[in-house]
């Protein structure tokens, strides 16, 4: 049984309980109304309708691990970083458990703080930029499976949709829109600078990065998260393309805009970035985000090299793979506080001319493995 | 000290990545972060650490020197009733506008100011920071910490027992006794030179009426503003008497100046101020308080 | 940079520029007074390496030159203004790399014209510093380049280190 | 495009405005412009006795605040002709020194902060803290420290500060050594700083630069040696220089000199005499100047009094080497991109408040 049965025996369940009241509600009244009264529950509980429900209780449960997930993220990431800085990092709030609730008492905050929205800001793309970032991100995971029976884009036989990792990757993508939106229409030089070299640095990590993952889709021979991870049962594609990790990892870098390649919100220069005028929780919503695209990015590495959720069964799948995950986030997070930032224009030259070869080379070798029929 | 050493490709994150993983190792396993849990753990912090100040009631003879140095004026005295000590003035501090410069203590004639490791003085209201004598006043502190700046006694002259014998003068190994002619009383006062006297004590025991004695006195690193008086100007009034805080200023008749009265009797003679300037802390309160301007003091404000 | 082209630039910084590296004072006070007999007055040896003298403020700029390019003083290190009774006097503390030299040199303008030359194409260095005298004193140095108030707002009125200006404190 | 850097913008470190001209990312003007932060020490000093002085030169610069004070103790005495104490020279000269590794290891850390990482500011000010322990220790304060005192020093050293001071130095020896990890050792900062802010040797003596912009430029300019005041003729130490003209020979240079500071506080401990450390000041200057230079973390420091008499000064005019260093910025930033503005005004390390005064 997984996810997408599960939830539709609940919502089955559940239509079948309100059907029945409702059936005897519509017993109750005069025939003509009863009538109508009935086949407006028919429809309710045709399979169509089932289904919907059951996606949006998947919604419903993809959205509590993005944001239990975000939250663990941002607690690893305060903790590791503290004893890394040589502190103790959150301490009081929820001290019996490390600090654990500091991230929801920060969270409050920034919902009660004023929303402030600079005068001469482009109203529409102001308010459009933060949502469409925070909902693309959302989409991005929603085609990630946790476990072989805990994928939420998947049909009732329980396969997983056809192209879920391209799809995964489309969303992905939508993000340089969004900060080039929320940059300009922001109306200050800074996040206009920002947001151009979020686009710039995104467009050109974007294809390295596409490169790298067709050499995976190349030996899966699938867009289907489920034949990769069930591809990678007797080798991680990590060892084999051990150069297209790498790759890989630097472009997510980039792409999840940390450090050393956090340029459109260099701190230093561009005072925060494309999310200088942004406040309350919008600002929230942004912080949010970029840690739920470091946890979507741990993800995607798990499933397309570090070999999803096979490990010993002792563990269930699920977990297996956010232990990868969290393992990847961390990795990063080290990488993170240990360097300084590049610069902009060493930042596309690396992209362009030490990534691309690179990625191109890594593309031949699995071409090459494919011809070789390793896979 | 050129540098020698080769950039490798490996170095492009990998040597800081293990500077900062051998930290963590460090923090996290082998021992504990570097930081204190601030309200609940707290610092030790060294006995010289400029705080907030303390006031010993006792040793203050309320002289305001220390209201003078402040450079950021932000002391004042404050005339006060106490029951043992009666009318008395101390000085009160502004802690919101206080530098924690330390020259209150330093300049204080007789070390009753004190600095204390105290410095978590912050309040919401700007008036409950200004301590007046009574929120400073601790009698007892003093005599808990080692005090640095050194005593030295020093003979010390009572103007008013003095005869002018010239005993002390003739006594004195170091000659650092001078007899000085006081004008137009027909005395003259010992003046004692301080930095060549050796506390030798043979002074006090020649003195037939007892007016010297050993009094320890602590040092002073400041050069202090000296009275000068000014003969022709005063009047008697004896004000800058009532108002030194160290009893240098006496009040001595000059015979030959009483008046003869209507009724044929003669009146009370003409007095004047005499300084004793051993004594003197350089306050400059009887520069304030003489109406007359027959005391000058260069340097200090009226 | 390899080891070589590294070792010869520290060589060659050993030996600043300078000219008057193990000159001693007299020299330099010598060679100013056979070159400007008319103006240059007031010498005096303060302690040792430093020395001071006066100059009238038509040559000073001339002055200033010269001892750039001939005796080596290549740093301005500050120019400060002073006001007397009846007269400004700004004060040029100039020094030569690599040596314990320093020279103190006084130039005073009447009250009522307070002007002397910019030796701002000079020494690049003496560019703010006039400024921040122009600002606070009042001074006013031709041929500056950017002669602007710097530390003051553009629109105040007075020169708040002159004594006739009554400030609190 | 114009960009104001400025007044409040992370790069600044205070209250100053760099206003850029940008083409695309590169830089074709610049124009610094200072005085947010002008509190008129100057003005403030002709009514303030010489004594009280020495607190308000302590807040010319937060990050060396006791090299100001010392600059102008050393100035009054000039003026004064006041001999000091030998014992009081060798704390002077140790608190300096310290106060010199303080203050470029603050510099460390806002330069490692401006460049993005984080790590180098935690590290830096982490053992910063040991030597504002001593310092703390010796002097009673943090920050602003008032403890040199117009002939000699206010306290004696507390007890155990040579064995405290001697250890400092031994941690603060293998603290630059791991730093060089993580800045040398990181091909990223490498990337950042070779190459970048190119200031020439002829640009640099020409513009007054002093400190470690000009040392880095390649010219042998300390005045502890070139000038030497207090005992620093019997210290045995060399001033830091780097041929590169660029921020990695500033970074590199200032890093030398917290070596060659760790040496001369170990000899100015081991060295010191006994006897007095204070003398009585007389309170009233002789009508004549004064002139004090020293060599700054900064730059070189000067002061300049004239005394009338009184006991408060005529005139005190200060020369803070910020303030003439921030000129030759346009030289410096042309032609550079604007992620390199913090490189470059950060390798200066900017003080607003010696700046502005």
């Amino acid at each position: 049984m997984n996810l997408f049965q599960f939830c539709y025996g609940i919502i089955h369940w559940l239509v079948d309980l309100i059907n029945h009241l409702w059936y005897w509600l519509g017993n109750l009244l005069p025939w003509w109304f009863g009538d109508f009264f009935n086949a407006v529950g028919d429809l309710a509980a045709s399979h169509g309708n089932i289904v919907v429900f059951t996606i949006l209780l998947e919604a419903l449960v993809i959205l509590i691990i993005a944001v239990v997930n975000v939250l663990n993220f941002i607690w690893i990431d305060r903790k590791f970083m503290g004893r890394m800085f040589d502190f103790y990092g959150p301490y009081y709030v929820g001290y019996r458990i490390g600090g654990w609730l500091q991230n929801i008492a920060d969270g409050i905050k920034l919902f009660v703080k004023e929303i402030i929205t600079p005068a001469k800001a482009d109203k529409i793309g102001f308010y459009l930029g933060p949502v469409i970032f925070v909902s693309s991100s959302f989409l991005a995971l929603s085609t990630i499976p946790l476990g072989r029976n805990f994928g939420i884009a998947t049909n009732p036989s329980g396969l997983g949709v056809p192209a879920s990792a391209l799809i995964a990757f489309a969303f992905f993508a939508i993000a340089p829109f969004a900060i080039l939106i929320s940059g300009w229409s922001s109306n200050n030089k800074y996040t206009l600078i920002g947001g151009m070299r979020s686009a710039a640095q995104m467009m050109s990590y974007e294809i390295p990065m596409l490169l790298t993952v067709a050499s995976v889709f190349l030996l899966a021979g699938s867009f289907d998260f489920m034949d990769i991870v069930s591809a990678q049962h007797d080798i991680w594609f990590a060892i084999p393309l051990a150069l297209g990790f790498v790759i890989f990892l630097v472009c997510l870098v980039a792409e999840v805009e940390i450090q050393p390649f956090d340029l459109p919100e260099a701190e230093a220069e561009l005072v925060e970035g494309w999310t200088t005028e942004y406040s309350g929780m919008r600002f929230g919503f942004f912080m949010m985000t970029s840690y739920l695209r470091g946890y979507i990015g741990g993800a995607l590495t798990t499933a397309l090299f570090l070999g999803g959720w096979h490990g010993p069964a002792l563990i269930p799948e699920p977990i297996w793979f956010l232990i990868k995950a969290y393992i990847v986030f961390v990795v990063i997070e080290w990488m993170r506080w240990s360097t300084p930032r590049v610069r902009v224009d060493q930042l596309l030259n690396i992209g362009w001319n030490r990534l691309m070869p690179l990625a191109m080379l890594n593309l031949l070798i699995a071409a090459s493995m494919k011809t070789m029929g390793w896979f | 000290m050129a540098l020698k050493k080769k950039q490798s490709t490996f170095g492009f994150v990998l040597r800081p990545m293990k500077r900062t993983g051998a930290q963590v190792w460090e923090s996290l396993i082998v021992g504990k972060p570097n930081t204190v849990l601030y309200p609940y753990q707290k610092l030790d912090l060294p006995p010289t650490y400029r705080g907030k100040h303390t006031l010993d009631f006792k040793r203050c003879i309320g002289c305001g020197n220390c209201v003078q140095i402040c450079p950021n004026d932000c002391m004042w005295m404050e005339k006060l009733e106490d029951p043992e000590l009666g009318k008395i003035e101390r000085p009160g501090v502004d802690m919101g506008r206080c530098l924690f410069c330390g020259f209150c203590v330093e300049v204080c004639p007789t070390v009753a100011i004190h600095e204390t490791v105290e410095f978590e003085l912050a309040d919401g209201d700007r008036e409950k920071i200004k301590f007046g004598p009574k929120e400073l006043r601790d009698d007892a502190y003093s005599d808990k910490i080692v005090e640095e700046r050194q005593k030295r006694p020093v003979p010390v002259l009572d103007l008013d027992k003095c005869t002018g014998c010239e005993k002390c003068a003739g006594e004195c190994p170091e000659i650092c006794i001078a007899m000085m002619p006081i004008e137009s009383v027909g005395k003259s006062k010992p003046e004692i030179a301080l930095p060549k006297c050796t506390a030798c004590e043979k002074c006090i025991v020649i003195c037939p009426e007892k007016a010297l004695t050993m009094k320890d006195m602590y040092e002073s690193y400041f050069e202090m503003p000296e009275p000068r008086f000014i003969l022709k100007n005063c009047t008697g009034c004896s004000a800058c008497a009532k108002a030194c805080p160290a009893d240098a200023i006496y009040m001595m008749e000059m015979p030959g100046t009483e008046k003869t009265l209507k009724d044929g009797k003669k009146s009370k003679p003409k007095k004047r101020a005499v300084f004793v300037l051993e004594k003197c802390v350089g306050c400059g309160k009887c520069f304030r308080a003489c109406k007359f301007n027959s005391i000058e003091m260069p340097g200090v404000k009226k | 940079m390899g080891e070589r082209g590294t070792r010869s630039l520290v060589e060659g910084m050993e030996k600043p520029a300078s000219r008057i590296d193990d000159v001693p004072e007299e020299k330099v006070i010598r060679s100013l007074l056979d070159n400007f007999p008319a103006t240059v007055t007031d010498f005096k040896k303060l302690r040792k390496g430093v020395i001071r003298a006066r100059i009238e403020r038509r040559d000073l700029y001339r002055c200033c030159k010269f001892l750039r390019d001939h005796l080596g003083f290549e740093h301005l290190s500050m120019i400060s203004a002073v006001e007397y009774d009846k007269r400004f006097e700004i004060v040029y503390h100039i020094s030569c790399y690599g040596s314990c030299l320093l020279l103190e040199l006084i130039t005073s303008t009447p009250k009522d014209d307070p002007s002397v030359d910019s030796v701002a194409s000079i020494w690049g260095g003496a560019n703010w510093q006039e400024r921040e005298s122009y600002d606070l004193m009042g001074i006013k140095f031709n041929n500056h380049p950017k002669l602007e108030r710097i530390l003051l707002p553009k629109d105040t009125l007075y020169h708040p280190l002159r004594k006739d200006f009554k400030g609190g404190g | 495009m114009w960009i104001n850097m400025g007044p409040q913008h992370p790069m600044t470190h205070g209250l100053w405005n760099l206003r850029i001209k940008v083409d695309g990312e590169t830089i074709v003007d610049a124009e610094p412009e200072v005085g947010y932060l002008h509190r008129g020490i100057e003005k403030l000093c002709e009514n303030r006795t010489y004594t009280q002085i020495i607190p308000i030169a302590d807040r010319l610069c937060y990050g060396s605040s006791l090299t100001w004070s010392h600059l102008y103790c050393l100035t009054v005495e000039d003026l004064m002709g006041i001999e000091v104490p030998p014992r009081a020279e060798y704390i002077r000269v140790a608190s300096i020194e310290m106060q010199r590794i303080a203050s470029h290891l603050m510099w460390l850390a806002a330069y490692a902060a401006d460049l993005g990482a984080m790590i180098g500011f935690i590290y830096t000010m982490r053992d910063r803290e040991v030597f504002i322990d001593l310092l703390q220790a010796l002097t009673g304060s943090r920050i602003t420290y008032n403890f040199p005192r117009i002939g000699g020093v206010a306290h004696d050293i507390p007890p155990n500060f040579e064995r405290d001071s001697l250890r400092a130095c031994d941690y603060m020896e293998k603290k630059l050594k791991e730093y060089e990890d993580l800045f040398d050792g990181s091909k990223v900062f490498m990337m950042r700083n070779q190459g970048v802010g190119v200031l020439r040797k002829e640009d640099a003596m020409n513009l007054g630069v002093t400190g470690p912009p000009l040392r880095g430029s390649g010219v042998k300019y300390d005045l502890r040696k070139d000038m030497p005041y207090s005992v620093y003729p019997e210290m045995d130490f060399e001033a830091a220089t780097h041929p590169d003209c660029d921020c990695y020979a500033r970074y590199r240079v200032r890093m030398d000199e917290m070596f060659e500071s760790c040496k001369i506080i170990r000899q100015a401990v081991q060295k010191m005499p006994k006897g007095k450390w204070r003398t009585v000041a007389p309170r009233n200057a002789p009508a004549g100047t004064g002139l004090g230079r020293v060599e700054d973390p900064r730059g070189e420091g000067m002061m300049y009094v004239v005394g009338d008499g009184t006991d408060r000064p005529y005139r005190l005019k200060i020369r803070s080497p910020i303030f003439v260093t921030v000129s030759a910025a346009k030289k410096m930033l042309v032609g550079y991109k604007v992620a390199d503005v913090v490189a470059i005004m950060g390798g200066l390390d900017m003080c607003i408040g010696e700046t502005d005064r």
